[in-house]
């Protein structure tokens, strides 16, 4: 149980970030100066914030209103964050028996062979860092952070210095040591497939605030605001006029394309941002009735094929996995029904 | 020396303008070298006043390179992680003996210390003497001295990734464990760095030391007084002492610098 | 100043040891301004040969620094960016007169430039007197001011992110040009905050000025005489001015350092 | 026309890269460490190769053997590097304008609007760089690129250092604008997608080395060894024995499963490498024939499902796009037909 609610001024930017999650996995997710990484450092303290509360499973760690502040050294966090940060004067057994709770006093040559074989790197106590790539410092800084017995792993976007192959495979030695030593964990990251991964709540942060707190698949079918949209890959983002409402939803009248959206009725007339994922617009063959379309731009990817196709004067973005339609040709466009997502705020919202 | 102009990007009248100054700054120690005969340098060594200004110098400045560390080292941490209202102020004071001239320091020194001064009075009344006594020249030593191994050692302190320091309290290590385990030993050879630099600035301090305590005779006044009485000649053999600890002190630096940067480069 | 001791992680033992040596570092400022009368200060003044060291001192530390910033701001290019054979030694080379005494420096240049040495021999019979006339106190000021302006360029030209001089290759400038149009202007600040630290250093120069040009007076030089003739009390009116000189020196160096940073920080 | 052949020992490391293209579009691509920015920094001439020659366009800008080395500032070729390298003194006219050709001595202010509303930032002119986001930034750096009329263009991870979405838009521009303005590029990238959606011809670097030249579409169906077959996203590396070959290719088999592969046939009983992309590897019901498996982990990815599989002693990773299998459950594996690639060398290589 996490419960975060911290604001602090830093020169210009403001931070005023709350939530609460019952989930064993967080991920704080956002665009790069969102306020992620002040967050997690208000969590380690390491931040002491201007004004909040921060509780971990009962433990209040922080709490402005009842004066209590405790010290990073006492909060029982581990800390591993994307710069590498083994101590480099001491060996990697050093390292990992550095951060040793008391209660391995002892056993301390034990413990640390059974947290370096965790982490896969049975053999390399007494390699000294500078020694080991990165994935494998990597590692190693989280065998340390476990050492400490951690009520709350701090994870900074520990794996975004690594090649994406090793990358990969770090995150998913992540989630078996978490099943393993069953530590809850944040996780800050920028890039959603990681947040997708690991997030059992993913909270996405901002401009300093929380835009949107939900599980993995809810954020991304469901984009609160065209930021969020963005962010999450709902990348054709649309302004229209709400032409009818029913208890199922309503229909939205773009001008040159007109979709369904479910849920959360506006009035009629009203003017709408919405989004609609690549994956639900469809290019069929031109036909009378079909939006027709044609091709702008083809984008291959591995395995798909990104087709801009120029509606009326909107361009529009579908995600193919066959074989694409030739450049230029003409095609219609469909959209899968209920596909269309309200959106809060602009289209423009969050463009640079 | 190979100048490669191209690859380097440093154009000829650049280089020409900048080797013009070289040459202006080394060719004195060349007639120096020239002027310097070896009977007459080890001569000059085996008279007692030079045997005793020798382990004069080498003992107060070794005393006050001491006591610069003990002090010098937590300011500078202070100065590198501290952050408190002032700070720039407290900065910038401890450059202040670096900003004037050593004399000025010798007169400020003599205005605290000196025998008819508020404090130099107080402990002569005590029996403590500081002007022309080995007190008075660890004393204005150390204020010459004390700058150099504070700015080496916050430098080298700020160089620490904080983010080490961080991790080491998640860790559950208080600062004082932190500052003994990571902090200190991580910039130690920075500050070692310092160290023969404040020796060596103590061992040739002139100015301060001719007010404060012109006896017993350190090295640098030693070799002021025989320039007065018996001219250059005279003086060159005290100078190259000197200059053999300049040249040994730089060379062990450049080495400590060196080594201290591959150990920290992967 | 408040000392918030637990965010910093500065624990307070290594507060203690080092406002102690900030103490001593300070102290005897707050003595010598005790000792100073404002009279006194203004008579001093009055006195012609005060002017006339006053005058002489300003002359040949800014005609020096002149000669430092033609002639060192291309030598620190050199070092900061050139890639030859030699080049460890070189840079060694210019720290030189850091690491010895100015004493010894003001030795070694008399064995070159001295009036029975042979540069000084050569120059005086066509009619050039260096020794106890302005050039020789220009030559020992340079000497000693020159490593303090090549090392501050030098790190100012080392800061600049050498990308940004490759991309102006790429865009068809050649090194000079780039040199002109970009090195230069972007390690300019760190370069002015060299200049004052360097003209200040020739300014308050005494142990190689009093060597080669005891004769005209300048600063320092004219302070140790009326210290030898009247004591402290008439050393003090000279020494506070080049107290304040040392004092706006910081100021504006540690102002320039700030607002550079604050151009370079996007 | 692209020809580079070069090499140079740089401290341990030894860069020996040889290439030859007819394309425009040239990706650099290749995990970090493996000599990517080195090579373009000879493209550049901000490093002499000890040993090579490189062409563009029948022109030699190096060439050891007949001791030609055109100096970076006459090479007419345009940078734009990961950090931000505008001048900071300039503000964004003055940093287009710095770079302009001669050729347009007397237009330097219609050329640079011209490029500045070519890049999508017509009235920034007047503005800073600091006052600039990361992205305009690269927008700027590349009109200042271009403005020096280049005859390459060479881009070294141009956008890694901006947020993604912003990422997704700079690349579709960069091909609008290499499109406009008829220039051949050389870009480096560690992104295999930016890789794929870039280059024509996409050479892979590792250790200084080439491995492979192909196509996107080649290399992803195609990769030679274990690092280009991890590289390029096709994870499932195994062993087995050529246990039958036939004209259309042939049968492997890995002891819990058999599979079959196209070409390149090797003798009956060899011991082979061979690589099976995640998307074809099919879960059913298991039945009787069909290879059985166990479902071992579920990672969940934007849209899709990455599955872990265990055969006997093996794991597998199929990718799939509806719901996956339960935890634990027990399902039979297929492969696609001929989808697996024989791949040189072991299936260690390239791990770290």
């Amino acid at each position: 149980m996490l419960q975060v609610d911290v604001s602090r001024r830093q020169g210009a930017f403001l931070l005023d970030v709350a939530f609460a999650t019952e989930h064993q996995r967080v991920v704080l997710f956002g665009p790069s100066g969102a306020g992620k990484s002040l967050t997690l450092q208000c969590l380690a303290g390491f931040v002491t914030p201007d004004r909040g509360r921060i509780e971990v499973d009962e433990t209040v760690l922080f709490d402005s209103a009842r004066r209590i502040d405790v010290p990073p050294w006492r909060r029982r966090v581990g800390v591993v964050l994307q710069t590498y940060t083994l101590l480099p004067h001491l060996t990697v057994g050093a390292n990992v028996a550095y951060g040793l709770a008391p209660v391995w006093r002892g056993h301390e040559r034990v413990r640390v062979d059974t947290l370096l074989a965790a982490v896969g790197l049975g053999g390399y106590a007494d390699r000294m860092p500078a020694q080991l790539s990165g994935g494998q410092r990597q590692r190693v800084a989280l065998a340390q952070a476990l050492a400490s017995d951690p009520r709350l792993l701090l994870l900074d976007e520990p794996f975004s210095a690594v090649d994406a192959p090793v990358r990969e495979r770090l995150r998913r030695d992540l989630l078996a040591l978490l099943d393993a030593f069953r530590v809850p964990l944040v996780f800050v990251t920028h890039d959603f497939g990681e947040a997708y991964l690991l997030g059992q709540t993913i909270v996405i942060l901002a401009a300093g605030r929380v835009v949107q707190v939900g599980s993995p698949a809810d954020v991304a079918a469901r984009p609160r605001t065209a930021t969020v949209a963005r962010l999450v890959g709902a990348t054709n983002i649309l302004e229209g006029r709400v032409s009818d409402v029913s208890p199922e939803g309503m229909t939205i009248d773009a001008g040159v394309i007109v979709v369904r959206a479910p849920g959360s009725p506006r009035p009629r007339g009203d003017l709408v941002t919405f989004c609609i994922r690549p994956e639900d617009i469809h290019l069929t063959a031109p036909r009378d009735g079909a939006t027709p379309a044609t091709v702008t731009r083809l984008l291959p990817r591995n395995g798909m094929t990104t087709v801009l196709v120029s509606v009326g004067g909107l361009s529009l973005e579908a995600s193919l996995a066959g074989a694409p339609p030739p450049l230029g040709s003409r095609v219609a466009v469909e959209v899968t029904e209920g596909a269309a997502q309200v959106l809060e705020g602009g289209p423009a919202e969050g463009l640079e | 020396m190979r100048v490669i102009p191209r690859r380097t990007g440093v154009p000829w009248p650049l280089n020409a303008a900048g080797l013009l100054l070289v040459g202006y700054l080394v060719t004195p120690f060349l007639f120096g070298l020239v002027g310097l005969d070896a009977r007459g340098l080890v001569a000059a060594l085996r008279e007692a006043a030079s045997a005793g200004a020798i382990m004069t110098s080498l003992e107060t400045a070794t005393l006050s390179t001491l006591l610069v560390i003990v002090l010098g080292v937590p300011l500078a941490y202070l100065l590198a992680r501290g952050e408190f209202v002032g700070k720039a102020v407290l900065g910038a004071l401890v450059y202040l003996p670096l900003v004037i001239p050593p004399l000025v320091g010798g007169v400020l020194l003599l205005a605290m210390y000196g025998p008819y001064a508020p404090v130099g009075r107080w402990l002569g009344d005590r029996g403590i003497q500081i002007t022309d006594a080995w007190p008075g020249i660890v004393l204005a030593q150390m204020f010459v001295s004390a700058p150099y191994l504070v700015v080496a050692a916050r430098v080298a302190f700020e160089s620490v990734d904080p983010a080490l320091e961080q991790v080491s309290y998640a860790l559950g290590k208080p600062p004082l464990v932190t500052f003994f385990r990571v902090s200190l030993p991580l910039a130690w050879p920075g500050i070692l760095a310092g160290v023969p630099l404040a020796w060596l600035r103590a061992l040739g301090e002139f100015g301060a030391t001719v007010m404060v305590a012109y006896h017993p005779y350190t090295l640098p006044v030693y070799l002021f007084v025989r320039f007065g009485a018996r001219g250059v000649g005279a003086a060159l053999p005290v100078a190259a002492i000197l200059l053999a600890a300049g040249i040994a002190v730089l060379a062990v630096v450049q080495g400590v610098l060196r080594r201290s940067a591959g150990r920290i480069v992967p």
